[in-house]
């Protein structure tokens, strides 16, 4: 039993940390701002932070893959989606022409990406660093301004808000849905498929995964090509919640991811952590911002160096917990 | 649905005071020397009048922004005040503040909702600082000239409307021949100058800058001493009218400095306090500006407060 | 012979890509703009003669970069990345501006303080606070990285999202304007007709040279960044060579902030050097120094600081919009990767050896 | 080429690499049902063949059949898929996913569309059954020794359904005995089933054990590829060294007898040193001019010891004295200073610095000694470097050559070298003939014999017990993380390994 124990603890520990933290951290601004308390600050958090999750997960993914993986194009990709989609539908065409071809194009420039890491020996900061320029670069090209969207079935996605049975006045979006949905996939992916498990044992050791058969190549073509996925759908999503386009949105987007996924207990040279870790990270990093707006006296600068200062807290934690694990 | 009341009398009305309110202001950024001192206008009044002030930061993004907008929301504030980055994409949470009961008011900036969505707009008419730059320019060069334009952050409405009524007013014998953005910024106002320079030789070339805002205009001087201009060689007029302005008057680069006053804090407040007490308020407010010119900007400079 | 290994020195050395990198957009530039190389003497009212035009500008603008790209090549080299560089010149540059203005406290700043070449302490003590402000940022990075354990990224990731807030808590929000004139002196002033800042980089990059070359740090580092354990098995303390390099690359993000504040004659937390880490590690990149550590040159990265300051002028000069900048740089980046990929390397593997060989056969 | 019972027949193989040729016109063929030695000093060129076999290298010349059909080998995932089955030098498999995975990944069962977990553990556990150890399949890899992870690494080998070849390069490296033997009938089993087995070792014993035939290379060159039974062994020796065996003998016994004794200062005395969970205590002696020997079956607790002498760990009982002055200071530099130099057992993570040149890698240490200020002149460097590449044969292009291109064994006389730059009092050697050929095996043994009679004091650690014993003046056995005995030198074989197992 106690071997159980200590086997979950060692499997999952980490995991079950980052969900302490991010209960403590909800509960005390509950206890600080009972306003915080409300079932919809909760729901607010997935609403708010939708796309920053969908890129952590695939952030999550990329830096599993390991060799330094790591994608500072998302952000770009966001603005350059929205910026695309808003000047097409503008033209006039059908948003079920114009979905489908961001998702290509996201999918696109992220195996793009992953070819030139893979077949040029590029490091992935340097590769992705170029995408982030290219893409946010283009989304100026599109339009230096901001581009209003009137579709009308965006405008329904946007303004429609989905009452969650039971709880009085809380509600969500139907673009809130899809950060929990690519979260599924990406759980059965890491888990319980070859390209997942690939990826962790690339992350710990590519040359390993070389010799052991296993498609690296591949794979790491294919995990840019999921992150590019993924910040294709944030992309939509931005824009269908903002109802428009515009070449600085998510401007350091990437770097909010980053520490969403590092909070999230994983760790950057790879093969270490998980997605659900991830969305914690994204709930713990919603959280501490929302307590810092619910104070509300506290000057402009205080929410950087906050912000700074708990996620130093949360990885001291996590660490702290790393090490102990590795010694047992 | 959007049939809750567009704005609910506080529970206080009509004998609300100050003291009653709790006013949530989701200040965009500190960028440029204008903001903070609207930030400091805000900070200050509310001090002095006992207002609660919700205030937060949003380091320049909408999403920041809006995310502090429903935490207010969650928080019942009584009024909100939005500066609002860019004027798109306001629509859902203006929406969710109306039927939460409480009345928006925007700072600033301008939004391209639906009207219905918020009570009230204060702010400076960009496009008539872009006029008046402009009257500047058909005064001192009757006889045609050519001019740059140094523009502020690409997309804002300060720097489409300065654009925007710079066009309209400006003589036809008066050309831009070049324009390009500084966002707003010193820094990087100044390589932008001197990629102008490289280009276009001054007093030859080109006789004078429109720039949107001090802090660009501050930035522009620097390139403009390092490559050999005088103060006076060219005829320069901004925008903001900030002590860094007054400085570059008094200096003799600037020949004129358009007021864009960042002093809104007493003016809103008096506003929010109206639609607590639910009396009526005028939808589109302007704010009182004029323009300053170096004749007495040193006996100015010192009563400036921003 | 001798030619050939010649030949295949300077192939070999770090500094052919960044080089032939620059030569390109230099040779682009003779192409499309020939005004660009233009360089006159014009007659300065402070510092009398001095040179002026394009290249000089490139030089002196892109001083701060060289400066983050030297000690950011060194924390490479230990397999490290330093994310929070823009953020120490920011808090450099604050601490100047605010020890000039003692707007510490909490009002707007008072008027007093326009008065014209006035401070409120010695010019020395604020170039040393400045220092020590940076050099201490680099030290608490070095001390999370080397003591803490905390991957590089995201222990300077830290500084990086706190370092502004600092910056702007020093500053108490505002963008401090400097109307102290003698602070103007780092980034404006001149010294036998070349800008003050060019000296100052090639002083830093002496010392780093020095330090890194002629005593066995470079080594401890290069060896850190290929595999910490065996160095760590050597008997080398690679904590304290992470720490040095960390607070190294401080030091030199705080004198990139004084010249940078001085240059626009303002401290401003959000905008001071702001995504200069991403050019920084860049210009590293350029200089063939590999991301995962080991190997560098401080002078290849210097290069390649120059050659992006060199591009950004040029695509100002073709009057490209700012914003467009990104896409133009993605090409560079592009062109970087190309240049530097094991294929083109072979390719002119090939072209350079087929050359020598028939250099061989005419001797 | 006509022969039908050729599974892989290479012939013509060239590869060079920058400054050095690796393969030179080498045939190779394999037969079904056999299994083939490949033997050669370190640097002949054994794992560069298996390589461009399985893929990972690209021959520059050169052709491979499979089966009778020409085949191009384009990646070890396709090399798999052509049916042979590899167990690389130095074990490559992924620490941080379970053993069950590291077994079966690339050909795990799947049920609807996701891998079925349960059934992938029973199958790992099934291979891993089969070859006796004792394993939790669905813990991580990383939990377990080197001697399991080679286990696993061979499981998984084996677990190839398909595999008509089967290679090993080196894979008895770290294992004991009882291990070997285990894997030697598995691999009999496989022979007997028609499958054709590559076996790279530097144990002429076990060659002689289980190889049906012979390949000898040498610099890269081809000698000749031999019948086992037809070729006696010191004609291999010679045929791989260009030497024989009886010079080599010759060099080794040069041991002198002198027994001396009277020098029997203490330089090293460890008092009930020990860290709890790692080692308990020990108390340990070394004299001047002498070498201990320690010997303890895998997993004893003879690396973390040393690792405590050394101060890589820090101890929490005892005390440590060294020269003596007793030792507050635990880390590899204080150790240095005093005198005292590890060469560690994890060449590849803990010893060689890959991209840095043969030069560099040598002067390390005596530059840690001397700190950051106090450099070493380059010509000093070269002289340093140029001295040891000689001393120990080491064979490299020149100084400037980056360690990571040489082979294993030549990687391990640099780091070799290095601990000997410092000039050591107290050399520890954790390991240091693993994967060496008899050559530098026997260079390195001469190596210590004469450090010792420099008035220098050895700690020799070695799973070879015949190469203990013939070194060592005293031998101390470790057995459960605690020191259990110590023997002279006259001490013979059996007692020794009663000792180790425990069994008296
Ligand atoms: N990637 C490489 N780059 C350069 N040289 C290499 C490379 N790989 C191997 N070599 C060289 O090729 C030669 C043959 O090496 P190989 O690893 O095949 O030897 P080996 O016979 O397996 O030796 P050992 O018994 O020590 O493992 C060596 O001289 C080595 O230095
Ligand atoms: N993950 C782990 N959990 C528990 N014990 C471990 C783990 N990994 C290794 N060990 C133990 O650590 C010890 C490592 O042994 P050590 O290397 O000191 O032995 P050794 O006698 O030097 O053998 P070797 O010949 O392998 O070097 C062994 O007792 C092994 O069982
Ligand atoms: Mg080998
Ligand atoms: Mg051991």
């Amino acid at each position: 039993m106690i071997e159980r124990i200590k086997t979950f603890v060692a499997r999952y520990g980490a995991l079950l940390l980052t969900l302490v933290i991010f209960l403590s951290v909800y509960f005390a601004g509950g206890q600080l701002y009972p306003a915080m308390r409300k079932p919809q600050v909760f729901f607010n958090l997935f609403i708010n932070d939708s796309s920053l999750l969908l890129v952590s997960i695939g952030m999550t993914m990329v830096i599993l893959s390991g060799g330094g993986g790591i994608d500072l194009s998302v952000g770009g990709m966001i603005a350059l989606v929205s910026t695309a989609s808003a000047a097409l539908l503008r033209a006039g065409v059908s948003p079920f022409i114009v979905l489908p071809l961001m998702i290509v194009m996201g999918v696109a420039l992220g195996a793009l990406m992953g070819w030139i890491i893979q077949s040029l020996k590029v490091q992935p900061f340097i590769a992705t660093l170029m995408g982030l320029f290219f893409t946010r670069g283009m989304a100026y090209i599109i339009s230096l301004t901001s581009v209003t969207i009137t579709n009308d079935v965006y405008r329904t996605f946007a303004l429609t808000p989905i009452h969650i049975p039971f709880i009085s006045k809380a509600y969500i979006y139907p673009t809130t849905l899809v950060g929990p949905i690519m979260l599924i996939v990406a759980i059965y992916l890491s888990f319980f498929t070859r390209f997942g498990r690939t990826i962790y044992a690339m992350g710990n050791n590519e040359q390993s995964a070389m010799l052991m058969g296993l498609p690296v190549a591949r794979t790491k073509i294919l995990v840019y090509a999921f992150s590019g996925l993924c910040s294709a759908l944030a992309g939509i999503v931005f824009s269908m919640s903002l109802l428009a386009g515009y070449g600085q949105f998510a401007t350091g987007m990437e770097l909010d991811a980053i520490a969403s996924v590092v909070i999230g207990g994983t760790s950057l040279s790879g093969g270490v952590g998980n997605v659900i870790g991830t969305l914690f990270g994204v709930l713990i990093h919603g959280t501490i911002v929302s307590i810092l707006q619910f104070n509300g006296t506290l000057s402009s600068w205080w929410t950087r160096i906050g912000v700074g200062v708990l996620t130093l807290i949360a990885i001291g934690i996590q660490s702290i917990f790393s090490v102990k694990t590795k010694r047992s | 649905g959007n049939k809750a009341p567009a704005s609910e009398k506080a529970s206080c009305a009509p004998n609300c005071k100050y003291t009653d309110m709790t006013f949530c202001y989701p200040q965009l950024g500190a960028e440029s020397d204008w903001r903070t001192a609207n930030t400091a206008s805000f900070k200050e009044t509310a001090g002095e009048l006992g207002i609660r002030l919700i205030f937060s930061d949003a380091q320049q993004k909408q999403e920041n922004q809006i995310s502090a907008m429903r935490s207010c929301i969650q928080q019942e504030v009584d009024v909100i005040g939005l500066p609002p980055v860019v004027e798109d994409g306001w629509e859902a949470v203006l929406t969710e503040a109306k039927n939460a009961g409480i009345p928006v008011i925007i700072v600033d900036r301008s939004v391209s909702a639906s009207p219905d969505l918020y009570a009230a707009h204060i702010g400076s008419d960009m496009k008539l600082e872009g006029e008046r730059a402009a009257e500047e320019f058909n005064k001192h060069f009757p006889n045609g000239a050519k001019v740059l334009e140094l523009s502020g952050t690409t997309g804002s409405g300060a720097a489409v409307g300065r654009a925007e009524g710079f066009r309209a007013k400006l003589n036809p014998n008066i050309e831009i021949i070049d324009s390009q953005t500084g966002n707003f910024t010193r820094a990087e106002a100044l390589p932008v100058m001197q990629a102008f320079l490289q280009k276009y030789k001054p007093g030859v070339d080109f006789q004078g800058i429109f720039i949107h805002n001090d802090d660009m205009g501050i930035g522009a001087i620097e390139a403009l001493k390092a490559a050999g201009v005088k103060p006076g060689d060219l005829f320069i007029v901004s925008v903001d009218g900030t002590r860094g302005g007054f400085q570059a008057m008094v200096d003799g680069w600037f020949q004129a400095d358009v007021e864009c006053n960042p002093l809104l804090g007493p003016q809103v407040y008096e506003m929010a306090l109206k639609l607590m007490n639910g009396e009526p308020i005028e939808r589109e407010v302007l704010t009182n500006e004029t323009v300053y010119y170096p004749d007495n900007a040193a006996e100015l400079l010192p009563t400036r407060k921003y | 012979m001798k030619q050939t290994t010649f030949l295949k020195k300077i192939r070999e050395s770090q500094l052919f890509w960044p080089l032939v990198a620059w030569a390109l957009i230099l040779l682009f530039n003779a192409i499309v703009a020939p005004g660009f190389f233009k360089l006159g003497i014009i007659e300065d009212p402070v510092y009398g003669k001095r040179l002026y035009g394009n290249l000089v500008d490139i030089f002196n603008n892109g001083a701060p970069l060289m400066l983050v790209a030297i000690g950011m090549t060194l924390v490479i080299a230990t397999g490290g990345v330093d994310l929070s560089v823009g953020a120490v010149i920011a808090i450099s540059a604050a601490m100047g501006a605010v020890l000039i203005n003692p707007a510490l406290g909490n009002q707007l700043i008072t008027n007093d303080i326009l008065t014209r070449n006035a401070t409120n302490t010695p010019l020395p003590i604020i170039i040393l606070a400045d220092l020590a402000a940076g050099t201490l940022c680099g030290l608490w990075n070095g001390l999370l990285v080397s003591r803490a354990k905390i991957q590089p990224m995201v222990a300077t990731l830290i500084l990086m999202v706190a370092g502004r807030g600092i910056a702007q808590l020093i500053t108490n929000g505002q963008i401090m304007t400097i109307y102290y004139t003698p602070y103007f002196w780092f980034g404006n002033g001149y010294i036998l007709g070349l800008p003050v800042s060019i000296y100052i980089v090639t002083a830093v990059l002496l010392l780093a040279w020095l330090l890194v070359r002629k005593t066995a740090i470079g080594l401890f580092i290069e060896s850190v960044g290929i595999n910490t354990k065996s160095t760590y098995y050597s008997g080398i303390n690679e904590k304290n060579v992470k720490l040095l390099a960390y607070t190294f690359c401080g030091f030199c993000g705080a004198i990139a902030g004084l010249i940078l504040s001085s240059y626009v004659h303002s401290a401003d937390g959000n905008n001071n050097g702001l995504n200069y880490e991403l050019d920084a590690i860049l210009s590293v990149v350029m200089g063939g120094t590999l991301m995962t550590g080991g190997r560098f040159s401080l002078l290849a990265s210097v290069i390649g600081a120059v050659v992006i300051w060199t591009f950004t002028v040029t695509v100002y000069s073709l009057g490209v919009p700012a914003n467009a900048l990104l896409a133009a740089k993605a090409v560079l980046v592009l062109l970087v990767i190309l240049l530097y990929s094991d294929y083109s390397r072979r390719l002119t593997n090939r072209l350079f050896e087929r050359r020598g060989s028939q250099h061989d056969r005419a001797n | 080429m006509n022969n039908p019972n050729n599974i892989v027949e290479m012939v013509g193989i060239t590869k060079s690499f920058p400054g050095v040729v690796a393969l030179e016109d080498v045939d190779f063929s394999l037969r079904k049902g056999e299994i083939h030695a490949l033997v050669g000093e370190n640097g002949a060129g054994k794992s560069t063949l298996i390589k461009i076999l399985t893929g990972v290298e690209q021959p520059d010349r050169g052709t491979i059949a499979l089966d009778g059909k020409f085949v191009h080998v384009r990646s070890p995932q396709h090399s798999q898929e052509l049916g042979i089955s590899t167990v690389y030098q130095e074990v490559n498999l992924c620490t941080n996913i379970s053993v069950a995975e590291n077994i079966m990944l690339g050909r795990e069962p799947h049920r609807f569309g996701s891998i079925h977990w349960k059934k992938m553990n029973e199958m790992a556990q099934h291979a891993i059954d089969r070859l006796n150890i004792d394993v939790d399949v669905t813990k991580p890899l990383g939990n377990y020794s080197i001697a399991i992870q080679q286990m696993v690494a061979i499981a998984r080998a084996l677990e190839v359904l398909s595999a008509k070849v089967l290679i090993l390069d080196e894979p008895t490296s770290s294992l004991d005995i009882q291990e070997t033997n285990l894997l030697f009938d598995v691999m009999r089993r496989l022979k007997s089933e028609g499958i054709g087995i590559i076996f790279i070792t530097h144990f002429l014993d076990q060659v002689y054990q289980i190889a049906d035939r012979i390949t000898v290379l040498r610099n890269g060159k081809l000698v000749g590829s031999y019948e086992a039974s037809a070729l006696p062994r010191f004609e291999l020796v010679a045929k791989m060294l260009g030497r024989s065996l009886v010079e080599l003998d010759a060099m080794a016994k040069e041991k002198s007898q002198e027994e001396g004794g009277e020098n029997k200062q203490p330089l090293v005395e460890a008092k009930a040193l020990g860290l709890t969970g790692t080692l308990k205590p020990v108390d340990l002696q070394i004299n001047a001019s002498e070498v201990l020997g320690i010997a303890g079956l895998l997993g004893s607790g003879r690396t973390e010891m040393v690792s405590l002498i050394y101060g890589v760990t820090t101890p929490d009982t005892g005390s440590l004295v060294v020269d003596g002055k007793e030792v507050t200071k635990f880390s590899p530099l204080e150790s240095l200073k005093r005198g005292v130099a590890l060469c560690p057992e994890d060449r590849k993570a803990e010893g060689v610095v890959g991209d840095l040149t043969v030069r560099e890698n040598i002067i390390l240490a005596l530059q840690a000694r001397y700190g950051w200020f106090k450099f070493i002149s380059p010509q000093k460097q070269n002289e340093i470097a140029n001295k040891y590449i000689q001393m120990l044969g080491i064979v490299t292009p020149s100084p400037e050559q980056l360690v990571k291109n040489l082979s294993g064994g030549n990687q391990q006389k640099v780091i070799l070298a290095r601990w000997l730059a410092t000039n050591p009092k107290v050399l520890i050697l954790d390991e240091p003939t693993r994967g060496i050929d008899v050559g530098a095996k026997t260079e390195i043994q001469k190596l210590v014999i004469q450090l010792a009679e420099e008035g220098k004091s050895c700690m020799f650690i070695s799973s070879e017990l015949d190469e203990v014993m013939r070194v060592s003046d005293r031998i101390a056995v470790l057995r459960d993380r605690s020191k259990v005995a110590e023997y002279a030198n006259d001490v013979d074989e059996k007692t020794l390994i009663q000792a180790m197992a425990g069994e008296v």
